[in-house]
């Protein structure tokens, strides 16, 4: 039976292993999607395998919903297993990957990971560097007016952090006149595509922004369950109750570098899946076999879902008139692209 | 009369109480100033913003996302320049999210030169502005438009770029917005701050009406039969004063399209217009190389070739890399009274 | 023959060592990737920027006005868009400064579609590219355009934005690089990068040679009497290819133009061609609301109306707000070479 | 005679009457723009009135000359006692506010306060706020590339803080690989335009910025001449030795608003001048009547200057085509403004 205190503290054995199985789950999409991007059945891959025990510890404390009395969640490229902790089907990943009509995230227009889900207050992914930090002022500024306990939730890079971008979400989340409940997240993976963190960041951690304004800042060791799990819950109960902003900086890997344009290589770095696994397994919270039969439902489902998307129609040429406008196209509107 | 801005402050006071508008922000926005140029004086939501463009525009998406409606101000044109690429997100996200995000936000800029502005404070945008698709732009020319345009911006459920004329913001109207007072200095005394301390005071608001300009309607600005002129914003009231000296002199039976919606414009409005006099000028104050006016004259070329008496014509701003201060410099650079009247003589000279 | 990356790598080099260029740099551009593309690999004052295209640009800027010859690479031109201002700034501070300053700096950037580079790496700039007036503006199609052009950007006193088609820059050239190996298979052991650790590495330099493509000269890249196509870029082997068909066939006369600068362009050229042929294409792949095609439409309706046998056209770019990357929307999007065909068919065909 | 020690320090009397009168001579310059705007001599006003002890105290340490051996100044649209100190002539500005051709800085093209000047590395003073952050940037690294203790100097406002320039520049000038020598100025003078700081900005301090990186910062009274002289000579012997960065910042008065727009009415603010006549006569340095002597006579200076203005030509309309290039414009660029 499982060792109560330990390294996880207070979580127990069913959140440990739900946590355990959306990790799993995540890893084998991503490494479905890269293989995808191989074999040319999809372009471009980029995500966030490496990422996992952040990930999921998030999307499982996110007040889900639809509108300023939930969470607004401004997002990356890596958040996967954030949006599948959230309840996203591993099938939609695929689908976009694929670049097929049904994708529900962007018709086949978007790159995968590149979500969208109005309903659960995810917004648009771009693939821009760092501005979803000047969205989130917007979605926070919205919570901030709406009474309740909801916040904005944004994450990105540590390279991205040199941009501007960045700099206004710390000026906009510390305004004395209207300071916002919104948990600034940076994804801490060392690297900026080729780009060692150490070579262009004079911080010593990219948490020292917040001494600027003397706000809740903290970095936290992101490969780490019980450490990432119990950190973004205490960051945001910060945000909800006293209404102000929280900086969390998390460590993880980049466990197949940075996307397929640099090959999508498994690296050498802590796996925070296996290191997960060896902690369950000495814990007593699970044996080998449970955990490798988590792995292959994993595979089934994702082979279930990239069979069933291999059926699925492209999107049509004509589509691209498709949501230019929230209205149909005026009908003079120019569409021949030239004389 | 009320003036422009007066109008655009009305709208935005109607927008408050009637349509949802919940956020109306930017750099001076709030009091004491009530924006730069007094637009925003007075509005109960309206507040200022740190110095930064991009949190401006970054606050006015989400904002939008969540349905908050806002309007948002970048204080002059010519401070847009570092926003590019997220009026670009914002125009783009109902599209890139096939359809299931939608933005209704209103960006407020003043645009154009005739202030004495110099470098900074003369730009024109239209070439840019059109250039980013999902995007909606409008541009008035007098007061009652600008407050209808800004009522159709606020309940459009996309971005829409709101282009302030800054030579006109000043100058009053000739038709009443409903519901403003008869007497120009009861609204003046009912909606404009006094000098000094302001501390204490607070506008009385007429009980203006919803009056809506759609967007993507031009309008004829004075009908004639013997040429075109398609332009908008700060030349309208130039060529409309040309046009009526011709007709004055006998000279010329000039027809003025306001374009009013830059995009999407009023193509079938141009497009009849063009096909009834065979003679078109393309007015506008912005640069020449990659030049909207130049958009709308390759499009006049490929449909109405049959339909042209006489070759098409633009007349815009020289391609320099500013407009200088000195008087001499900015009337060498942006058209002038006297270069609408020379260009539109011969447009109608030239023989058919 | 070297492609397009290796051309600009052998430019640069030439331009470190010979023509006064003191810093290289943007986001991954130095060791170990060396440019995204690896157009600077190896490159001995090549480094690595933070991710932040302001600073970048700043950097170029105070660099130049220094005399320090930088060039900066932004990472694809889909990334330019919040530093418009200051290239607007670059473009501008000559003419502000009275002709005091100079600001000899170069921007690289790859620019266009054809990658399955999805909303964030298909994008042209060509019509705001130009707008940046005192800002020059070059789009090779070909290596051995690439080098020249990037030896007189680097030597120009103005700064100059230069576009590297993407989907051209792994394509082999026709024409040797004066100095360069004959035999490509030498060329890339002397200056590709191993795969694997690289830490070691240093490229070995061919002794190339300077060799200008004078800037504001387009090319004549197929010579014909039957119609003009205006292009530049990406779109300039599509254009060949199709002319050459078609003059292989038997079924048309087209001269292709390279504009290779679009600002300043060769208007000379352009203007002897439609004289000669009467009939012209203006092709690129930019969107068509407010496209640089345009000004060089308008501005041949200004001045060749009475050479012009039928009306001139324009093959561009659909308006959406941006490119899909499943195939069949990028390619509903983007001319594509059949667009071209039948664009030059119907151009061919109609009546004079 | 003077009293050693004292509020003055170590500064001798030489140079405490220098420093006074080029402040005088500064803030009557700047009166006569204002009054010229006001007559419609001029156009829009903006300027230093109210920096003189920090902006003078800056222009008397810098290294003056062209080119990376010699400080860069990234200027913006205040800092007219600094160039006084650094020598430029009054009439210069009396020139470009009045628009004629002889304008050295534009040419009779920009705002009066815009400089330029090559020869002694002022780069263009732009009106869009605080890009002279990232052309700083530019700057530093060829001083910094080059051997010596050149340095660049950027100033700008408090309110521009926000802008994500001034985050470029703190980011690069704290890179690893290079830290740059370059003194970071910001005048503090608690407003932007109509918005006080401390409504927007959740710093304590701006130059609580310096503690991300732990880099060397301070803040201090700008409106103090003996405070002002030492710390920048401190913070300017820091950078040209470390070769690293320094965060100053000048807490100063706006002593006529914000500019034309706003009325460029005096306001009950600390004049700083007023300040130090006060201790000059205190400390004996000074009598009253000789410091009346150096206001009538900077008043005389103004006086001849604008005469000689008044019969200075205005540029001509074909003057807009210089200098849009380097060269002279090509033949074929179009020039006619449309058709
Ligand atoms: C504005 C912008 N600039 C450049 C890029 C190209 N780019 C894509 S990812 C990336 C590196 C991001 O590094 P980091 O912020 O650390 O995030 P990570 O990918 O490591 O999670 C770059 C430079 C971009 N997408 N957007
Ligand atoms: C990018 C940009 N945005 C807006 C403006 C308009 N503007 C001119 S001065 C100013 C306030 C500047 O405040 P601060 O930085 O504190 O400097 P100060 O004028 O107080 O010295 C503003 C908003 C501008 N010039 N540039
Ligand atoms: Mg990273
Ligand atoms: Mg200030």
């Amino acid at each position: 039976m499982a060792v109560s205190g330990g390294p996880f503290g207070t979580m127990d054995g069913a959140l440990l292993l739900k946590i355990h199985t959306l990790m799993v789950r995540a890893r084998i999409l991503e490494e479905r999607c890269i293989k995808m991007g191989r074999t040319g059945e999809g372009y471009f891959w980029i995500g966030g395998p490496g990422e996992e025990a952040f990930n999921v510890s998030l999307g499982l404390q996110i007040k889900k919903g639809q509108g300023p009395r939930y969470d607004y969640l401004n997002f990356h490229y890596r958040n996967s297993a954030t949006l599948l902790a959230m309840g996203a089907a591993t099938i939609d990943s695929i689908r976009q990957m694929r670049t097929v009509a049904t994708d529900p995230y962007t018709k086949g227009r978007n790159f995968v990971n590149h979500y969208c889900v109005p309903e659960w207050n995810v917004v648009p992914v771009s693939s821009t560097i760092e501005t979803q930090y000047s969205s989130a002022i917007g979605t926070a500024i919205a919570n901030a007016r709406t009474p309740g306990d909801a916040v904005t939730i944004v994450t990105g890079g540590d390279g991205g952090t040199a941009e501007g971008d960045f700099h206004s979400c710390l000026v906009w989340a510390n305004r004395p006149v209207l300071p916002l409940p919104i948990l600034i997240i940076v994804v801490n993976n060392h690297y900026a595509i080729s780009v060692p963190e150490q070579t262009q960041h004079g911080e010593k951690k990219i948490s020292d922004w917040g001494k600027v304004f003397g706000m809740a800042a903290r970095t936290i060791d992101g490969n780490d369950v019980a450490e990432s799990y119990a950190a973004v819950g205490e960051a945001l109960a910060y945000c909800r109750k006293e209404r102000k902003p929280y900086l969390l900086e998390a460590v993880c890997s980049r466990l197949y570098g940075h996307s397929s344009a640099s090959g999508a290589n498994r690296v050498n770095e802590t796996d925070c899946i296996a290191l997960f696994e060896e902690k369950l397994v000495a814990q007593g919270f699970a044996k080998k076999e449970d955990l490798e039969k988590v792995w292959s439902q994993a595979l089934a489902e994702v082979d279930d879902a990239h069979q069933q998307v291999k059926k699925e129609p492209y999107p049509s040429p004509e589509s691209i008139w498709e949501g230019v406008y929230a209205e149909p196209l005026p009908p003079s509107y120019p569409t021949k692209g030239g004389s | 009369m009320a003036n422009m801005v007066q109008a655009i402050r009305l709208a935005l006071h109607y927008g408050e109480e009637n349509l949802g508008v919940r956020e109306i922000f930017g750099e001076d926005v709030g009091p004491p100033l009530g924006g730069v140029f007094t637009a925003t004086q007075g509005l109960r939501t309206a507040w200022n913003s740190p110095l930064d463009e991009r949190g401006i525009v970054g606050a006015a998406m989400g904002l939008a996302w969540a349905g908050f409606r806002p309007v948002a101000e970048i204080q002059f044109v010519d401070y847009i320049f570092n926003v590019i690429d997220l009026l670009k997100l914002a125009a783009n996200a109902t599209w890139t999210s096939g359809g299931r995000y939608k933005t209704p936000m209103v960006v407020m800029t003043p645009t154009g030169s005739g202030i004495h502005g110099s470098i900074y404070h003369s730009h024109s945008f239209d070439s840019i502005a059109t250039k980013l698709h999902g995007m909606k732009v409008v541009c008035p020319s007098n007061p009652l438009d600008a407050y209808g345009l800004m009522i159709s911006a606020i309940k459009d459920d996309n971005p829409v770029l709101f282009l302030k004329p800054k030579a006109l913001l000043r100058v009053k109207g000739e038709e009443l917005i409903p519901g403003e007072p008869a007497d120009e200095k009861e609204l003046r005394a009912m909606i404009d701050a006094p000098i000094g301390d302001r501390s204490q005071w607070k506008p009385r608001w007429p009980d203006v009406k919803e009056y809506a300009v759609p967007i993507g309607q031009a309008k004829i600005s004075k009908a004639g039969s013997g040429a075109t002129v398609v332009t908008h914003g700060r030349m309208v009231p130039v060529a409309l004063e040309v046009a009526k000296a011709l007709a004055a002199a006998g000279t010329g039976d000039v027809e003025v399209v306001d374009m009013r919606s830059l995009v999407p414009y009023d193509w079938e409005l141009i497009k009849a217009s063009i096909k009834k006099t065979g003679r078109v000028l393309f007015l506008n104050e912005e640069t020449e190389i990659t030049n909207f006016g130049e958009h709308l004259f390759r499009r006049t070329v490929d449909e109405l070739f049959y339909d042209l008496k006489v070759r098409p014509r633009l007349l815009c701003g020289k391609a320099t890399p500013g407009i200088g201060l000195s008087p001499a410099l900015e009337y060498a650079t942006v058209p002038q009274k006297t270069d609408v009247e020379r260009a539109l003589r011969e447009l109608i000279d030239e023989p058919a």
